[in-house]
């Protein structure tokens, strides 16, 4: 089959499951979505329609991003546009397939919105939900709306025709194209793509190689795995076109071993391509062959590092080295190697169909096209994004993510990850691109998006990353393997009481040190949660320091629980369930709290069936003897 | 009969209607409203069936039970079209001679309404004094409607207006029409019902409940029985109607359980609603849903107050919530729900096929359109009447109701029921309305209108609806619970003569503090009553204090019954029917009553013939001492 | 559990909101709100029975002990009262000697006293089994109970 | 959460919104008198002695300040002479209905009220009917197991049928909550018994030091509801803390 033939194949499939009499059902199995139980909501779908015997096309599809309402599951009705569900567990698939299947009633309540042209009453679009409205979806176009493991829809979707296309062009072109998209490295530093291809290109040795990092270190980030789980051959195609422009058939995905699922569909995307000759010998019988191997890495952050993931394929210890050269002059092997993240290569497809200036029609002067993010912490509506460059923080936070739960007042956004930094309340309205996140004291980094809230301590956060740094480390150079651990002792001992008034200047100090003489990106950026916690959040790490308090009564050693005696019922909920057996008091007594034993577990407040819970929290001036509690600041807990 | 889809699909239902039916040929039509049903109306109606079937009349006679006319007092009513001849108090034997009256197209002269005052004979019903000075615009069609009968409100122009609102207004164009109308809640409270739909239309939640309330719980009054009864549909219009304007789905007529048969009206009328496409899904075609459901209340007073009524639909125990937010915005299961009393709904539809300016035209400044009295108690033509806002007392109680009793006086009106209060004489002229009401001290209420004359006792009055509310109320809160026992125990000690002069002080402390106090509005306005009779009738309250004297003759403990001697003529009637044996003699013996034995239960005073007049009632005089026997013997032979 | 309870229970497919229907079609069905029964619907409503017994007695409707043959419904409300309710009222618990709320011993009568039955124009009014009786004398009440069997 | 600002006797106070009025005026040091209210349960209004004047765009009103909510701006007074009306009316009412109530005394002495003006039905009456025990054996416990019944001068608090309840788990929060000791609770040897609800529990014996420390029924229950192992109650309260070492 040529190419044409292949795309009209898929384009009846996609007609023939979309206008089919049958109903069309998509359930959302993306690693995010069977968390949520997926699997048996889709086990109970196939046997509820075979007693009831209804015939119908039952489909998985990849991840639409909105993880807080998984299970989904969507329901095309003969004649109805398609309907989005969410929340659809086991038990509620009977009067799902009951009331819409068999008596078409679409259950507005349980449905999250339509997509496609007709309407339902009582049900919104699902593009204009608020939490889509400010979303442009590049990257992650085919998320959630074809089966990943069927090369058809991919292409019944334009898939494989940027490939196709770039087959009759010349390398220039396509680069040239790239380059006009203004398309930058979605892996954190935000290298132009189109310059590593070109020098790539340009070096005279070989082989060369192009390889996929898809080494998703950052803790709180998915964006990559979403994409591979749920449109695999979008970075297979991004691929190809990476080694035609640079001249090569290498292909290489890095992969983290704890993403199985995208391992699998990279195999079965490789193997469909092949056998439609999409990738392979003579791709479409042109002279350009191209082939991708999957590697797993083995769990270590640094190999996220461009030198260190390319020692690792080489079966070496995971260790950065020293550029230059960098790594399209010497990568793999020591020779040219372009090395760009999963999200970057999904962007490219579309680049060459739509063309550069399409793409660069989106984003900011130098950030152009979309950025997909992983909003998680405190927000209502965490799960996966993908937005314009230079949108908001706001509107991100509020807008798309729904604000804080509880309406909580937002205290900061964490991202980067560990290299990144923490921006407070007065910067929510900085517009996302690389320099102004840079500017501000973070990074873009790979799109992990943490929001907090008054509930969470700065000093804690700090910590976590620098921790996570120490442990990750690879330990080549004195700076990031002597320097992080000693910032991390003072951060201790600052959570644990024991904080030295010049504990902060010291800090500062030491992260200035290992900026200036780590050897690797990893160290180079470790201090920045830190140092952007310091510039933004000083008087926290002072009340810490100073007061010995911690505002946000997370710091285990700054702050205890008191029961007042006055709210309680005297139920002993917590006293019997305190797992150190802190509480103590008699039958028909009020217990109170031995402070020496209670390690601030929070057990008794969510055993607590209080409307008012009597166990309130107090901070600073260490542990306090309950008859002076008024000397101390409270929170009270809601129950 | 399928369900309609459009409008002209309504007018054309209509048109067939009236098609059949031949507005020539005699109809006669009985009231069936529980009034005259009381009086035996079905046994006067199955009479007619089968003198009809029998004689092979069918086909030339219609025959219809209505709704309540209203005028309760000389039931069975019996009118005759198209002549509109009213025949009252019909006994099922009265039957045959009306068929055949009709038959041979004549009237029966005894069954016609002669009126008391002028003594002339009236033959059409809307010339009756009663129905004369009325504005039956409400209330009016009962009496043409067979109310388990779809069609008869059809053929009268029903769900009109729903057509019209559901297809030349939007929302938003009912709701202003609504407010633009004035029209103000029938209930009681008189709270503009437009404002009311607005909020709860513009609070964001979803489902939202509209509620129709028919726990029409203030003794005295029934108008939202008889309407219920009557004209089910013209209720269920106005109810879909409200329900678009707010964007309601779902509703609920939450009705007392004392009522079946409006109960039982009410859920034929919606089942027949449904079969024609009024309710349920898609209405007449326009797309709009809505369904209601029938909720029996459990006879609770308390649940007429809108927080108590939603928490029993919620299966929980009628108490009222406070009402820092509005039902409106967080009622039934914290929704915003919409509750308006019966009449309030049967005015909507009024309003919108009419125009709200229409509308405005009836009534006063701030209560337009007119409203509903059930007029009861010492006045000679009781029963429900319908007038505009603005009418006096007078008019009402005179013109209409054709006076007092028994050529007695006037003492004064009750009106609003439990929360309500009395309207002495020099307040005859008042015109009434929602503010005036509560200016003199009383409230509009739902409707009540108890007249009473001389021989009712005004701390009597008192101490009855402070008993009544004292059972009623759900006990929640303090003032009320304690307050009103309190009360009730000063105002029994007054009518049993253990009055103290502090007395007075002390209701009106207590009044003060539960009308502060009490947590909900039955609480809060619980001592009106109270107050009001103090404020215009003191007087009567310190004779029973200082003089331990009832000057009604009311209170049982503060009087005493008294044959006097020269009027007895020692019938024996009184001494037999004395159902302790308390009355002495015998025959030829003038008869005297032993008042230790005496238990004031007035058969004897009943019974004595109004020629002899002998038996008197005593109070704050002593009882002079029975004659001895000697001079009885001597009065009698003198006699002869 | 009683089948006559269970389909009262189906009419309003077990939701706990229809409570206090639930509760009249019983006593409908039994004059009264047999105890064991209220066992049964606060299982099959899952409704603690102590709300289901708080619902019972706050609602004058209900009775919890069981109740005569001849049920009599004696209004007082205003109007009846301000022509001569009390003493009607008075004269049938002089007749059947109990009070309102209360059954006689052999389960003949049992006497409710009603905030008004809607029937002002007619009073003093009593409903007797159902049937309304109105501008009650003391001796037309008398009369009437007489009549009961 | 938002944060609102009001005045309470002139004083201002800034709190969450959501707040009661009563809450915020505690958090100021004004305790307001009231009966039926408790922070661990939901508000009830029904004893009306914590009653406060609220002044909101120019028009005055009363409200239950354990039910109202602190409003930006509200201005509170819970001391002027309309409150106190009726706070000292509502005291001659529970005084008159407890007369022997010690609370109550002390409570109606601190408002002038030496003796009850009303006569009392039965002196020994020690309930108020503020329904606490009830509600917190309905919302915070979670048995149910009491409610109030009847209305009006009628109502009280009892079990079903006024008979031994089945669900009553002898825990105790209602005699623990109740403001006037109207809930009558002792323990003797092994028994626990709650007069009011004519219930008998057998207490648990702590196998080291032999004490009777809990109903049985109670911790049956906490077991289930916290799911907790079947010998967890072995010791009493204190023997099982020498089991482990002070951390």
């Amino acid at each position: 089959m040529n190419f044409p033939e292949i795309q009209s194949k898929a384009n009846a499939d996609w007609k023939g499951l979309w206008e089919s009499d049958k109903p069309l059902i998509m359930v959302g199995l993306a690693t995010c979505g069977r968390a949520a139980g997926g699997n048996a909501t889709m086990a109970a779908i196939k046997d509820e329609l075979a007693q009831r015997g209804i015939e119908a096309n039952v489909i998985s599809v990849g991840c639409v991003g909105m993880c807080y309402l998984e299970p989904l599951v969507d329901i095309v009705k003969p004649g109805r546009p398609r309907i989005s569900y969410s929340h659809i567990t086991r038990e509620k698939v009977p009067e799902l397939i009951e009331d819409y299947l068999v008596n078409d009633n679409p259950r507005p309540d349980l449905a999250v919105g339509t997509i496609g042209e007709d309407s339902v009453e009582g049900i919104p679009k699902f593009w204009e939900l608020p939490m889509l409205k400010p979303q442009v979806r590049i990257a992650l176009r085919n998320c959630g709306m074809i089966d990943p493991e069927n090369i058809y829809h991919y292409i019944a979707q334009g898939g494989y025709s940027g490939l196709t296309r770039a087959l009759g062009m010349s390398q220039e072109d396509v680069i040239g194209e790239v380059e006009k998209s203004g398309l930058r490295g979605r892996g954190g530093a935000g290298f132009p793509t189109w310059r590593k291809w070109k020098e790539a290109n340009r070096s005279k040795a070989t082989p060369k190689f192009v390889v996929c990092n898809a080494d998703e270190g950052d803790p709180g980030a998915f964006m990559d795995r979403s994409v591979l789980e749920g449109d695999p051959h979008a970075v297979l195609e991004g691929m190809a076109l990476a080694g035609y422009s640079i001249g090569t058939p290498n292909g290489y995905i890095y992969c983290r071993a704890e993403y199985p699922l995208a391992v699998k569909r990279l195999n079965i995307a490789i193997q469909q391509a092949k056998e439609l000759n999409l990738l392979g010998e003579n791709i479409q019988g042109s002279d350009f062959s191209f082939d991708v191997q999957i590697m797993q890495g083995a769990g270590a952050f640094v190999c996220g590092e461009g030198s260190a993931l390319m020692y690792s394929i080489e079966g070496k210890r995971g260790m950065p080295r020293v550029r230059p050269p960098r790594s399209v002059e010497s990568g793999l092997w020591g020779l040219p190697t372009s090395l760009n993240n999963v999200e970057t290569f999904a962007n490219v497809p579309s680049i060459i169909v739509k063309g550069g200036d399409w793409f660069a029609g989106y984003g900011t002067e130098t950030g152009k096209g979309t950025k997909t993010f992983a909003l998680t912490g405190k927000i209502n509506r965490p799960g996966l994004i993908e937005v314009p460059m230079g949108i908001t923080l706001r509107e991100i936070v509020y807008d798309i993510g729904g604000g804080i739960p509880e309406d909580k007042p937002f205290k900061a956004v964490q991202t980067g990850g560990p290299s990144g930094g923490c921006l407070p309340a007065d910067l929510l309205d900085t517009p996302v691109d690389y320099e102004t996140l840079t500017k501000a004291g973070s990074i873009m980094g790979s799109g992990g998006m943490v929001i907090m809230d008054t509930d969470t301590c700065m000093i804690d956060v700090a910590r976590y990353f620098l921790a996570f740094c120490v442990e990750e480390s690879c330990g080549k150079c004195v700076p990031c393997r002597e320097g992080l651990p000693l910032m991390l002792d003072i951060l201790e001992r600052i959570s644990q009481g024991n904080g030295q008034p010049d504990d902060i200047e010291r800090l500062q100090q030491m992260g200035k040190t290992i900026i200036g003489g780590a050897l690797c990106g990893l160290g180079t950026s470790a201090p920045n949660p830190v140092l952007s916690s310091i510039r933004y959040f000083r008087e926290e790490w002072e009340a810490h320091i100073r007061d010995k308090r911690c505002p946000a009564m997370v710091c285990k050693d700054l702050f205890h629980y008191e029961i007042l005696s006055k709210r309680c019922v005297a139920c002993h909920r917590c006293l019997w369930s305190c797992p150190t057996k802190a509480i103590t008091g008699h039958s028909l007594e009020a217990p109170v709290i031995n402070q020496a034993r209670c390690t601030r577990c929070g057990t008794c407040v969510t055993v607590c069936p209080a409307r008012v819970s009597p166990i309130a929290k107090y901070t600073g001036k260490g542990i306090a003897t309950s008859d002076e509690p008024q000397a101390l600041e409270e929170v009270t807990v809601h129950g | 009969m399928g369900q309609l889809k459009a409008p002209s699909e309504l007018e054309k239902v209509r048109q067939d209607i009236l098609a059949k039916r031949d507005s020539n040929r005699p109809c006669i039509t009985m009231c069936s409203g529980t009034g005259c049903s009381a009086y035996g109306s079905e046994k006067v109606f199955t009479n007619f069936q089968t003198l009809i079937k029998e004689q092979g009349l069918d086909g030339q006679i219609d025959l219809r039970r209505t709704g309540c006319h209203g005028f309760c007092e000389r039931g069975v009513l019996v009118v005759i079209y198209p002549d509109e001849i009213c025949y009252v108090q019909v006994q099922p034997e009265d039957v045959p001679e009306i068929v055949s009256s009709v038959k041979d197209g004549k009237i029966v002269e005894r069954l016609l309404y002669v009126d008391p005052v002028t003594g002339d004979t009236i033959t059409r019903e809307s010339d009756i004094p009663f129905y004369k000075h009325q504005e039956r615009t409400v209330f009016g069609n009962n009496r043409r409607i067979d109310p388990k009968n779809i069609e008869d409100y059809l053929a009268l122009g029903g769900y009109s207006a729903l057509a019209k609102a559901l297809y030349q207004m939007s929302p938003v164009q009912v709701l202003e029409e609504v407010k633009k109308s004035n029209l103000r809640g029938r209930g009681g409270g008189g709270f503009p019902t437009g404002r009311k739909w607005e909020t709860v239309r513009n609070t964001p939640s979803e489902p939202k409940y509209i509620i129709v309330n028919c726990d029409e719980g203030d003794p005295g009054a029934y108008m939202d029985r008889s309407i219920m009864e009557g004209n089910p549909h013209s209720v269920l219009e106005g109810l879909v109607i409200g329900a678009y304007a707010i964007g309601s789905h779902e509703g609920s007529i939450y009705i007392r359980n004392e009522y079946p048969l409006a109960v039982e009206n009410v859920r034929i009328a919606i089942q027949q609603a449904e079969d024609y496409g009024f309710l349920g899904k898609d209405i007449l075609g326009s797309g709009f849903n809505f369904k209601v459901e029938i909720n029996r209340g459990g006879g609770a007073f308390v649940c007429g107050e809108s927080t108590a009524l939603m928490a029993s639909l919620e299966g929980e125990v009628g108490e009222p919530r406070a009402k820092y937010i509005h039902t409106a915005e967080s009622g039934l299961w914290g929704k915003p729900s919409n509750l308006n009393n019966v009449e309030t709904f049967a005015n909507v539809p009024l309003i919108i096929n009419d125009g709200a300016s229409q509308y405005e035209q009836v009534g006063t400044e701030g209560s337009k359109g007119t409203k509903i009295f059930s007029l009861v108690g010492k006045v000679n033509n009781t029963g429900l009447v319908e007038v505009p806002m603005g009418t006096t007392l007078r008019e009402i109680i005179y013109d209409i109701g054709g006076g007092i009793r028994e050529g007695k006086g006037y003492k004064a009106v009750q009106t609003g029921g439990p929360s309500g209060g009395v309207i002495p004489e020099s307040q005859l002229d008042l015109p009434i309305d929602f503010d005036a009401l509560t200016k003199v001290g009383s409230m509009m209420g739902s409707g009540g209108m108890i007249v009473m004359d001389e021989t009712t006792c005004m701390v009597d009055i008192a101490k009855y609806f402070t008993t009544f509310l004292e059972e009623e109320s759900c006990g929640k809160c303090v003032p009320c619970r304690e307050g009103l026992k309190r009360m009730r125990e000063i105002l029994a000690g007054i009518t049993e003569g253990r009055g103290r002069d502090e007395d007075i002080a002390t209701l009106e402390h207590l009044a003060s503090v539960m009308k502060d106090g009490a947590l909900c509005a039955l609480g809060q306005t619980a001592p009106n009553p109270v107050l009001s009779t103090i404020r215009y009738f003191r007087d009567e309250y310190e004779a029973h204090i200082k003089e331990k004297r009832c000057p009604a003759k009311a209170c049982k403990e503060l009087i005493s019954f008294y044959i006097e001697p020269d009027k007895c003529q020692a019938c024996m009637i009184c001494l037999r029917n004395c159902p302790v044996d308390a009355i002495s003699g015998g025959k030829g013996l003038i008869h005297v009553i032993d008042q230790d034995k005496c238990t004031k239960c007035g058969t004897c005073l009943d019974l004595c013939p109004t020629r002899f007049a002998a038996v008197t009632k005593l109070s704050g005089e002593p009882v002079p001492p029975p004659p001895s026997e000697r001079e009885i013997v001597r009065e009698k032979r003198s006699e002869q | 559990m009683d089948e006559k309870v269970e389909a009262i229970l189906g009419k309003y497919d077990h939701n706990k909101r229809f409570l206090v229907s639930v509760l009249q079609d019983i006593q409908r069905e039994y004059y009264y709100l047999p105890q064991e029964i209220l066992v049964d619907v606060s299982e099959a409503l899952n409704l603690p029975l102590s709300q289901i017994f708080s619902v019972a007695t706050f609602f004058k409707a209900f009775s919890l002990k069981p109740r005569g043959r001849h049920l009599v419904n004696v209004c007082v409300g205003t109007a009846c009262h301000v022509r001569g309710a009390t003493r009607v009222l008075d004269s049938i618990e002089r007749e059947i000697n109990i009070e309102p709320g209360e059954t006689d011993a052999d389960l003949k009568f049992s006497l409710e006293a009603v905030n008004c039955l809607g029937c002002c124009a007619l009073g003093p009014v009593m409903v007797v089994d159902g049937e309304y009786h109105g501008k009650l004398s003391t001796a037309k009440v008398v009369e009437i109970l007489k009549g009961c069997e | 959460m938002k944060q609102v600002t009001m005045t309470i006797d002139g004083v201002e106070v800034t709190v969450e919104e959501g707040t009661t009025v009563i809450q915020a005026a505690s958090e100021l040091g004004i305790e307001i008198p009231a009966l039926c209210h408790h922070d661990a349960v939901t508000p009830y209004g029904a004893c009306r002695l914590c009653m406060v004047e609220i002044i909101k765009n120019g028009r005055s009103r009363l409200v239950t300040s354990c039910l109202y909510p602190a409003e930006e701006g509200l201005e509170v007074k819970t001391g002027s002479e309309k409150v106190l009306n009726v706070r000292k009316g509502v005291l001659e009412l529970l005084l008159s209905r407890c007369p022997n109530v010690k609370v109550l005394q002390d409570l109606a002495a601190s408002m002038g009220i030496t003796k009850p003006p009303f006569e009392a039905e039965n002196a020994d009456e020690e309930c108020i009917v503020c329904g606490l025990c009830a509600r917190v054996c309905r919302d915070i416990v979670g048995v149910s197991a009491i409610s109030l019944v009847s209305r009006g001068t009628h109502r009280k608090i009892a079990t079903p049928f006024e008979e031994t309840s089945n669900v009553c788990i002898g825990c105790g929060s209602c005699a623990f909550l109740c403001p006037t000791g109207a809930v009558k609770l002792e323990d003797v040897g092994d028994k626990r018994i709650i007069h009011n609800w004519k219930v008998e529990f057998k207490l648990k014996q702590c196998k080291s030091c032999g004490r009777y420390f809990a109903p049985e029924a109670q911790l049956d229950y906490l077991r289930r509801t916290l799911d907790l192992p079947e010998d967890h109650f072995e010791l009493c309260q204190d023997c099982r803390v020498e089991t482990v070492e002070d951390v």
